[in-house]
């Protein structure tokens, strides 16, 4: 079955790529259902998912592939990896249907995103190291490809700097990776079986490095301040859909590999970093947001919260990690919410950069201050945005004051004084979000806008389905916290 | 005498010789039938190999001189496959030389020249092996007789190799004086003997060092191999930037291993040499507007990574297979660059190449796989080459070196995507000619091989596993 | 006439064959460095032959392998050099500079 | 006189004329006088060797370099401009630097001659050598020997591939170019304008003639 | 049961929200429709407060209490206490008649949108009433002050309010830290948020909880020096202003303090620091509400100056005199906002200067005059009582707090004086009866259950209702001295003469004229201004800027170092020893030349100046292929000497 979400998007991209004669509508109506069918399969997949069964890893689907060097095809899920798979379908289909222009290449463009689905979904089902870096690393193929030919600006530019940045990141990782597996007797990949075996515990300089090397590949995905300046160019640049792609799934590939890999694997050396991981994760939340608040370039400024609340899922994973026992019920927390989060800001964010690609349809132009008073010619618009704005300022009863809440709890049981500073952010981007909202929508209206045209029907419809989810996450986030709580259990517990 | 595990190398000598024969004979029409003659002969010759190595155990035969261990065995078989491929693309592009019907059978030999530089066990019989390789390389550089860029290219690759070759002669001489033999199981018996010291071990391993180093267009002897990619006929710049370094490696990788560690600081060399040999190949290709030229360099780069495998020789098992692997993965995309080279009629300017997606989109294809497995995304076949190199330098204490090659690896990734990028994001109308059928389906063939060796990568490690590199 | 006379005289040769491989501008003359670097060589293979390995066999099929490169090189070499002249009318290495860089 | 150091005289006197010879190769004017010098240089070596007592190899030497030296001669006079060397002329680049490889050279031969530990194992007779040389070419060593054999059957088919005036066909390098990117252009281009494919073949990279050309050959520095 | 006091006024906000349109099918509004959408929406929206104001009776009765899992460990709790009882059963109360009043006196367009977020407010505020734990709290506690954004910004096409709600908004929000803090601190110490829980913290745990829990309280409830964003919070409609700013949102802050005084108190700091926050505000509230030159700003900065009030009661432990003041203040708070509202209505301005509505608007004047009396507390109105009570309170404490007490009620009793004789005062000689616009029956009926309830709270006065309150609220009523009470009304006394006098003389209303003066919370935005706001937006500007570019200097610098070096490598290589001296010499008139560059190199991205040293190795790396092959043999015979040294040094 989860097979079958990897496989499915891949053929269907395949298929669509090398058909011929597709016209635009079909091809996005073919992308949609496409990209729909991992995200139904998923669903099934939770339905069958049994988070108070004590096991880590369910549905586990195996088959041999280098028996040699260890490495098999191995897929799987936890409770953490299967709220963000599901959530990363849903975006994908949501992106798919959402408008785009695709410059009379509809079926490649559907081809790669389709693509990008299911390298996608393989890195958050994988359960062999290497599986999860092959889907890592196509992952950087086809979001380069999506924005180089897509995008608008300066896409080829961006496009490079983000595959050049991610993939240095990425190959970092991967010797991270190499010396994590190369001290398993015999050699394997197998996730399962690291976490169980805990390789390289207690062997001080060369379990740091690969801590670091492992720990540093994973920042620049998430990112983490000061590797983050790939982001803003590459969500600058590229179109909507991408864009929300790219801060609704790939971002978060960072931060669920460091909850998978050195965090899950290493945990002793973790312990020792883990301070200076959730320093760093505090001052990417400040930053971020500080930065956020100075820019005037409507992309830019939600490119920089998506620093600022990746920053707290990194300062919650470091504090989860932070001591190997004591303080359970709050670093269960702190996973549980760094997962949510990751869901959370997946679908506010996601939307946040699909309203502004719809900007960018109707003016090609991200300035916040060239805009005001749009709310009178776009109510739904307005309205959507701000939902989708003050779920990211985490207002109760949205999705994020979920995470948001539980991560602040749960890492003060650990961290309290960072996790104090890092409320900061919170403040600078209830700031942040109503000023962009006072400057877009309220005030005065500028002539040059006074036709601006309100949501289509595709657009509220997409739009409509995440804000309607951000809205069941906050009001009654216990369908979504229940599947991560056990899993988080057995992580915080080390079990497997 | 065991002529029996010679018999692949016979049979090349026997081929190339018929080959030539039958050219001289027929009429210039025919020219190309020395392609067919040439394909059987590489055929027939890998058919035996294979016999042999499920006949044969791995040893050192032939009195000494020869090793018929997997390593030569696989050695055979992607010198074998890489020249199969340069003979697919040559007819059509040297369809207005009526005497290219030499070319053939010099490819042969030059193939041979490769495989007895691969398996040799005798240092003397390694400089005539690099001898063969070299000389029938020279011939093939510059067979556009008439083109200044090939004959220019051809005598730059002489005078390198010349004085390579001659450095390489010393060493051997020296290490003859050391130790009283050229065998490869005396010399190391004698160099771990108290017999000798340091002083003309190290001479002697610098000299044989450097003259490989020609071999492998590994710095300091490097400088050809761009010129050759650029200057050279292109089915010549294929096979000069694939076939000798295949040999080359294995030979250093042999030859390293009779050095005592103790005595000659191999490893740390080699690992100088992967460092500065990738990062200059880079460097160097990051602002050509030449594709053949940037392809000469990444070739360089390439060889820099492949020797990382010979740094971590004998502290990690993942090395040889490392080793041999990567060599197949990077001869079968560079293949496919230099594939597309010729069937776009030799096409070169960096900027003759944006739009190609829309024109020529399978060629585009093939382009793309080939670069992106240079680069080593998965689950290209360059992928696996790469991670089985970092595992073998870090599991030889050689972290650092990985940690260069992956700086390398991304520095790489820009002008790879110099290329891609402008290939895919630009509409361009021009026509773009082709050559004909036959480069065209190499550049296919390959791409696909390249696709396929890294998804299905199991057979080739489970082969390598226990393949051994004698004399150790 | 011991081991370390015949060595420094071949390593004299050598000497001299490097200046002339590096600082001679004609492919010619070029070429003769290297031959001169080869002969010395040759000296120290038939003195090592004589007088380190007692007189093996092999010492004396090296002198003769340093024999083959020596004359395989230099026929290669003259054939390039032809080549090179009638393609472009020029015998020396700062003629043949297009590609570079 | 003993014979012993009837050797050690002729020894030294071999080795400075190898030297000397050696070294004038590069300080003289004329190439056919150098190719002379060359082949005297070689010839003194060949005298070492046979008071090696090498004589095969002596003797073959000696035969060889008379030949190659010849052709080195004769193809100075038919190719090479200036061919008698009848104008004084200094073709030298790079010089400092040259020196200084060679002194780096004869360095590192000389620390390995006084330094380095080689086995004292002198040749106990001069009987038999030459059987023994023909018994090693047909046995242990006939895989070296035949691989050389095959390579000089290489060099030899390259060689005439590559210079030969004439070949079977008509002009030795008719039609020795890549094809032309556009198929269609007429059939006698040259590469002169590979470099640039946009513009096909009516593009010249600066610094490189065109085959057919007589432009002549551009002087140096 | 007890969620639906929740959701109940959320399902009809947002039934109540798209009514107009609906009802206008697209059309333009007709004044037919006008008429039809103010009937529906005040009674649509008064019966809904209403069904609530039943529901949380009954719950003030039952006392239920309900528990709802959220997942992952967290749960809801919803828990009626006895103070919770109160403020639930009062929220409704005051709301009823605001509901109504808005939907009769506001202006048509987004009415349905006011009312609905009217609605949607008693929703939420009985969520923060009625939670039992610090996560509902905290949720209500947000929620309230997201729809207090929404209410303040209500003309949204206006200039000022967006900005004004922001700030509000940004103000409370960082009290709102606190509460997340008083919450993580509460569950690492005793793994629950549960009130019934906090009685178990001690160490440093405790002290967060408490502090935590006052900075929330003094944002919410407007105290120094956090009172400025009341001002900004004025910007909105009248009834948003009667509701959320004066009756029930500001008194989040003082509720809290009352729910959790127990645990409070455990901290031997929280009653001290109460007091002084509580008297700090009521007199500094109190000279802001005497200078201010506006209606709402006057009795925004008296809002803040009582909840002060309520503050030094808690802090002095009784927590039924602070609860009994704040039902009070509600009633008589609620009515003056409304009154005002008619007042600038009837005007056309917030100016008190330009008033003086007691001859035209008699009714409403005669009913404001109960509201006023209640705020300066002169028996035997409500205010008076309670007002006395807390000074009694404050008296157990010290003498010289409850003296600082009744100082602020004569203030109070001073600005009430001010607001009545300006607002609704007799008219100027020198201005005829001016025609003014007369409130509608509505108002005036909103107004009037409102001044029914100030004076209803007079039995207050009636011996024994002291038992009543303390049955009600719990706790303790401290007993007043007799002293208290006759200083207390002497001071009163004296305020309201001061106003009349003043009044009397034409001076009143030009008290504080300046809007940057003393009237402007002395000072206290300007301070945050200059303190935080523009430190903090340079700051973000800064580091826009600076994580555009200033972060690659070092990353830059060292690209130069490395490209220096590579072109010291390579024209020592490819020039050969001769050339070494001239290449130094070269390679250092390059280095000069890089770092000039480097300062015309604008604005780059950290990534795009390492690639940009890279780029430079790159060139630089080709210049060593000179295409001159006796410089390769050059590089050969160095690579062989580097080899030797290598093999030979790492032996």
């Amino acid at each position: 079955m989860l097979t079958a979400t990897i496989l499915v998007p891949l053929i269907g991209a395949v298929a669509l790529g090398s058909a011929r004669g597709v016209s635009e509508r079909a091809a996005r109506a073919g992308a949609v259902t496409i990209a729909a069918v991992p995200l139904a399969l998923l669903i099934a997949a939770w339905s069958r998912f049994d988070p108070g069964s004590g096991r880590l890893f369910q549905l586990v689907e195996a088959a041999p592939w280098i028996p040699t060097l260890g490495v098999a095809y191995r897929v799987g899920v936890d409770g953490v990896a299967l709220v963000i798979a599901t959530a990363s379908a849903l975006l994908f289909t949501v992106s798919a249907a959402y408008p785009a222009d695709t410059r009379d290449r509809p079926r490649h463009y559907y081809a790669w995103l389709l693509f990008l689905e299911a390298v996608s979904l393989g890195v958050f089902l994988a359960l062999d190291l290497l599986l999860f870096y092959v889907f890592f690393d196509l992952s950087l193929v086809g979001m380069y490809f999506l924005i180089g030919e897509w995008g608008h600006g300066d896409a080829k530019r961006s496009a490079l700097k983000f595959f050049l940045f991610t993939l240095a990141g990425s190959l970092t990782m991967l010797l991270g990776i190499l010396g994590l597996a190369l001290a398993t007797e015999p050699l394997t990949f197998d996730m399962a079986t690291l976490i169980r075996h805990q390789p390289l515990a207690g062997e001080g300089l060369r379990s740091s490095l690969v801590l670091l090397g492992l720990l540093f590949g994973l920042g620049v995905k998430t990112p983490v301040v000061p590797l983050h300046t790939w982001l803003p160019p590459a969500h600058v640049d590229a179109p909507g859909p991408a864009s929300a792609i790219l801060a609704g799934v790939l971002l978060k590939m960072g931060t669920y590999g460091m909850i998978r890999i050195p965090f899950a694997m290493m945990r002793a050396t973790f312990a020792q970093w883990a301070l200076v991981l959730a320093v760093i994760g505090v001052i990417s939340a400040v930053y971020g947001a500080l930065v956020a608040l100075g820019q005037s370039n409507l992309k830019r400024r939600i490119a920089y919260t998506s620093v600022n609340h990746m920053g707290y899922v990194v300062l919650a994973i470091a504090a989860a990690g932070g001591v190997l026992a004591g303080d359970e019920p709050g670093r269960e927390l702190a996973i549980t919410g760094a997962t949510t989060q990751m869901v959370a800001h997946g679908l506010v964010t996601g939307a946040l950069f699909l309203v502004a690609g719809s900007f960018w349809q109707r003016t090609q132009d991200y300035d916040i201050d060239a805009y005001g008073g749009l709310a009178r010619p776009a109510p739904a618009l307005t309205g959507v945005t701000t939902v989708a704005a003050f779920a990211s300022l985490g207002l109760p009863g949205l999705a994020q004051f979920v995470a948001e809440f539980q991560i602040f709890v749960g890492t003060f049981s650990v961290y309290p004084a960072l996790a104090a500073v890092a409320l900061l952010g919170v403040l600078i981007t209830a700031a942040l979000f109503l000023q962009l909202l006072q400057k877009i929508f309220l005030g005065d209206l500028p002539a040059r806008w006074a036709d601006f045209p309100d949501l289509h029907r595709s657009e509220a419809v997409t739009l409509g389905v995440l804000v309607a989810l951000i809205v069941a996450i906050g009001v009654y986030p216990r369908w979504l916290l229940d599947a991560i709580a056990g899993s988080s259990r057995i992580l915080i517990g080390g079990g497997s | 005498m065991p002529v029996g595990h010679l018999v692949p190398e016979i049979v090349l000598v026997a081929g190339a010789v018929t080959t030539l024969l039958a050219v001289l004979a027929v009429p210039r029409r025919l020219q190309w039938i020395g392609a067919p003659l040439a394909l059987a002969t590489l055929a027939t010759s890998a058919w035996f190999a294979v016999d042999l190595a499920s006949d044969a155990a791995q040893q050192i035969t032939f009195f000494g001189t020869w090793a018929i261990d997997g390593a030569t065995t696989w050695a055979r078989g992607v010198v074998l496959l890489a020249t199969a491929v340069v003979v697919v693309m040559s007819p059509e592009w040297f369809a207005r030389d009526p005497r290219h019907g030499e070319y053939y059978p010099l490819l042969v030999l030059s193939a041979l020249g490769a495989t007895l530089v691969a398996g040799a066990a005798d240092t003397m019989q390694l400089v005539i092996g690099v001898l063969l390789s070299s000389v029938t390389g020279y011939t093939l550089a510059g067979y556009h007789r008439r083109s200044a860029l090939s004959v220019e290219a051809a005598m730059k690759y002489f005078l390198v190799g010349a004085l390579a070759n001659t450095l390489l002669t010393l060493g051997v001489v020296l290490l003859f004086g050391m130790v009283g033999s050229t065998l490869y199981e005396a010399t190391a018996a004698g160099l771990a003997g108290r017999a000798t010291d340091p002083i003309a071990a190290v001479a002697a391993a610098a000299a044989v060092g450097v003259g490989l180093a020609f071999k492998l267009g590994a710095v300091p002897a490097h400088a050809w191999l761009p010129d050759i990619a650029q200057g050279a006929p292109a089915p010549s710049a294929a096979l000069l930037t694939v076939v000798p370094k295949v040999g080359g490696l294995v030979a250093l990788a042999r030859f390293v291993q009779l050095l005592p560690v103790e005595q000659v600081g191999w490893r740390p060399w080699a690992a100088l040499v992967a460092a500065a040999t990738m990062t200059l190949g880079n460097l160097a290709a990051l602002w050509q507007d030449d594709l053949r030229r940037l392809l000469g360099w990444s070739s360089v780069s390439q060889s820099g990574y492949a020797i990382m495998a010979v740094v971590a020789l004998g502290r990690s098992d993942l090395a040889v297979p490392a080793l041999l692997y990567f060599l197949l993965a990077y001869v079968l995309a560079n293949l496919a660059a230099f594939a597309v080279v010729t069937e776009l009629r030799g096409r070169t300017a960096l900027d003759a190449y944006a739009g190609l997606a829309r024109r020529r989109p399978l060629l585009a294809a093939v382009l793309v796989v080939s670069f992106l497995s240079l680069v080593g995304i998965p689950p290209l076949a360059g992928f696996a080459g790469k991670l089985a190199l970092f595992g073998a330098v870090i599991e030889g204490g050689y972290a650092w070196l990985a940690g260069v090659a992956v700086a390398n690896t991304v520095v790489s990734l820009f002008y790879y995507l110099r290329v891609l990028g402008p290939l895919y994001f630009e509409v361009r109308r021009e026509p773009v000619p082709v050559l004909g059928r036959w480069a065209g389906t190499a550049a296919g063939v390959t791409a696909v091989a390249v696709v396929a060796v890294g998804v299905v990568a199991e057979p080739a490690f489970d082969a390598l596993s226990d393949v051994l590199l004698l004399p150790h | 006439m011991t081991l370390t006379t015949l060595l420094l005289v071949a390593g004299a040769l050598l000497a001299i064959g490097v200046y002339g491989a590096l600082s001679q501008q004609s492919f010619v003359m070029l070429m003769m460095g290297l031959e001169l670097m080869l002969n010395g060589v040759l000296l120290a293979a038939a003195g090592f032959w004589a007088l380190t390995a007692g007189g093996v066999p092999e010492g004396q099929l090296l002198v003769v392998v340093v024999l083959v490169v020596m004359a395989v090189e230099m026929v290669l070499g003259f054939a390039l050099v032809v080549a090179v002249y009638r393609a472009r009318q020029v015998d020396m290495t700062e003629g043949v500079d297009s590609m570079r860089g | 006189m003993t014979r012993a150091l009837l050797v050690e005289v002729a020894f030294w006197v071999f080795a400075l004329a190898a030297l000397v010879s050696g070294w004038r190769v590069f300080r003289t004017d004329s190439m056919v006088r150098a190719s002379f010098l060359l082949l005297t240089s070689f010839l003194n070596v060949g005298g070492i060797l046979l008071l090696l007592s090498a004589e095969y190899l002596g003797l073959a030497l000696l035969f060889m370099m008379a030949v190659e030296m010849m052709v080195m001669a004769v193809f100075m006079v038919m190719f090479m401009m200036n061919p008698a060397g009848l104008n004084p002329m200094q073709m030298v680049h790079q010089h400092a630097a040259a020196v200084g490889a060679g002194v780096v050279m004869f360095g590192g031969m000389a620390t390995v001659a006084f330094a380095a530990a080689f086995p004292d194992r002198p040749v106990r007779t001069s009987h038999g050598l030459i059987e023994s040389l023909g018994s090693e070419l047909l046995g242990d060593s006939m895989l070296v020997f035949q691989s050389a054999g095959v390579t000089l059957l290489a060099a030899m088919v390259g060689a005439v591939a590559l210079a030969s005036r004439r070949g079977r066909f008509g002009d030795g390098d008719e039609g020795s170019v890549p094809p032309p990117l556009d198929p269609h252009a007429s059939p006698d281009v040259t590469a002169a304008g590979r470099g640039d494919g946009a513009h096909g073949h009516h593009a010249h990279v600066a610094g490189h003639e065109d085959h057919g050309g007589h432009g002549g050959h551009e002087g140096h520095g | 049961m007890l969620w639906l006091t929740f959701l109940l006024p959320v399902a009809g906000a947002s039934a109540l929200w798209p009514w107009p349109a609906i009802a206008a099918r697209g059309r333009d509004p007709q004044p037919a429709d006008e008429a039809r959408d103010r009937w529906v929406l005040g009674v649509g929206g008064v019966t809904v407060v209403v069904a609530t104001l039943a529901l949380a009776m009954r719950a003030a009765v039952t006392r239920p209490r309900s528990v709802l899992e959220w997942g992952g460990g967290l749960i809801l709790t919803l828990e009626v206490d006895r103070t919770a009882a109160v403020v639930a059963v009062l929220v409704p109360v005051v709301a009823a008649p605001i509901v109504a009043y808005a939907a009769a006196h506001e202006p048509h367009r987004g009415l349905g949108r006011l009312v609905a977020l009217l609605v949607a407010f008693v929703g939420a505020m009985q969520l923060l009433v009625v939670a039992g734990d610090l996560l509902t709290l905290l949720i209500g506690w947000e929620l309230v002050g997201a729809v207090s954004w929404a209410l303040i910004g209500h003309e949204w096409w206006q200039p000022e309010p967006p900005g004004a709600a922001a700030h509000a908004f940004n103000v409370t929000r960082f009290g709102d830290l606190g509460l997340f803090l008083a919450a993580a601190a509460a569950f690492h110490a005793t793994g629950s948020l549960r009130y019934a829980d906090l009685g178990a913290l001690d160490g440093a745990a405790l002290h967060v909880v408490v502090a935590g829990s006052v900075l929330a309280a003094a944002a919410k409830s407007a105290q120094v020096p956090f009172s400025p964003w009341l001002f900004s919070a004025m910007r909105g409609p009248t009834p948003v202003s009667a509701l959320l700013h004066a009756a029930t949102m500001v008194a989040a802050g003082a509720y809290l303090l009352a729910r959790l005084q127990p645990v409070l108190a455990m901290a031997w700091w929280f009653g001290p620091t109460a007091i002084g926050l509580g008297l700090a505000t009521a007199l500094t509230g109190g000279v802001v509400a005497a200078l201010h030159p506006r209606a709402k700003e006057l009795l925004a900065a008296s809002t803040s100056a009582q909840y002060g009030l309520m503050f030094v009661a808690v802090g002095a432990g009784s927590t039924a005199a602070g609860l009994a003041h704040l039902v009070a203040h509600a009633a008589f708070k609620s009515l003056l906002f409304l009154a005002a509202g008619v007042a600038i209505a009837a005007v056309g301005s917030g100016r008190l200067g330009r008033m003086r509505l007691g001859a035209p608007l008699r009714t409403v004047a005669l009913l404001t005059l109960t509201g006023t009396l209640a705020l300066a507390a002169i028996p035997p109105l409500g205010g008076a009582w309670t007002k006395e009570e807390v000074v009694a309170a404050a008296g157990e404490r010290a003498p010289w707090v409850a003296l600082l007490t009744i100082a602020a009620g004569g203030l109070s009793a001073f600005y009430a004086a001010r607001f009545q004789l300006l607002a609704y005062g007799p008219t100027r000689r020198d201005g005829a009866l001016r025609h003014v616009r007369p409130p509608g029956r509505t108002e005036t009926i909103a107004i009037g259950v409102l001044a029914t309830f100030t004076v209803a709270l007079g039995l207050l006065w009636i011996p024994g209702a002291g038992q009543l309150v303390e049955t009600v609220a719990g706790g303790t009523l401290p007993e007043g001295r007799a002293w208290e009470l006759v200083v207390s009304l002497l001071l009163v006394g004296a305020g309201t003469y001061a106003a009349v006098v003043l009044a009397r003389r034409q001076q009143l209303a030009t008290l504080g004229t300046s809007p940057h003066g003393a009237a402007d919370w002395l000072g206290i935005p300007t301070l945050a201004q200059a303190a935080v706001i523009d430190p903090t937006l340079a700051l973000c500007r800064t580091l826009a800027r600076f994580d555009d570019r200033v972060v690659d200097a070092g990353v830059r610098a060292a690209a130069a170092v490395a490209r220096a070096g590579s072109r010291l490598v390579t024209t020592l290589s490819g020039r050969g020893v001769d050339g070494a001296v001239e290449a130094l010499a070269a390679a250092a008139r390059r280095a000069a030349g890089a770092g000039s560059r480097f300062d015309d190199a604008g604005v780059d991205g950290v990534v795009e100046a390492l690639a940009a040293g890279v780029g430079a190795a790159g060139r630089d790396s080709r210049r060593l292929q000179t295409g001159y092959a006796h410089h390769y043999y050059v590089i050969v015979a160095a690579g062989a000497v580097v080899t030797v040294v290598a093999l030979a040094l790492w032996a």
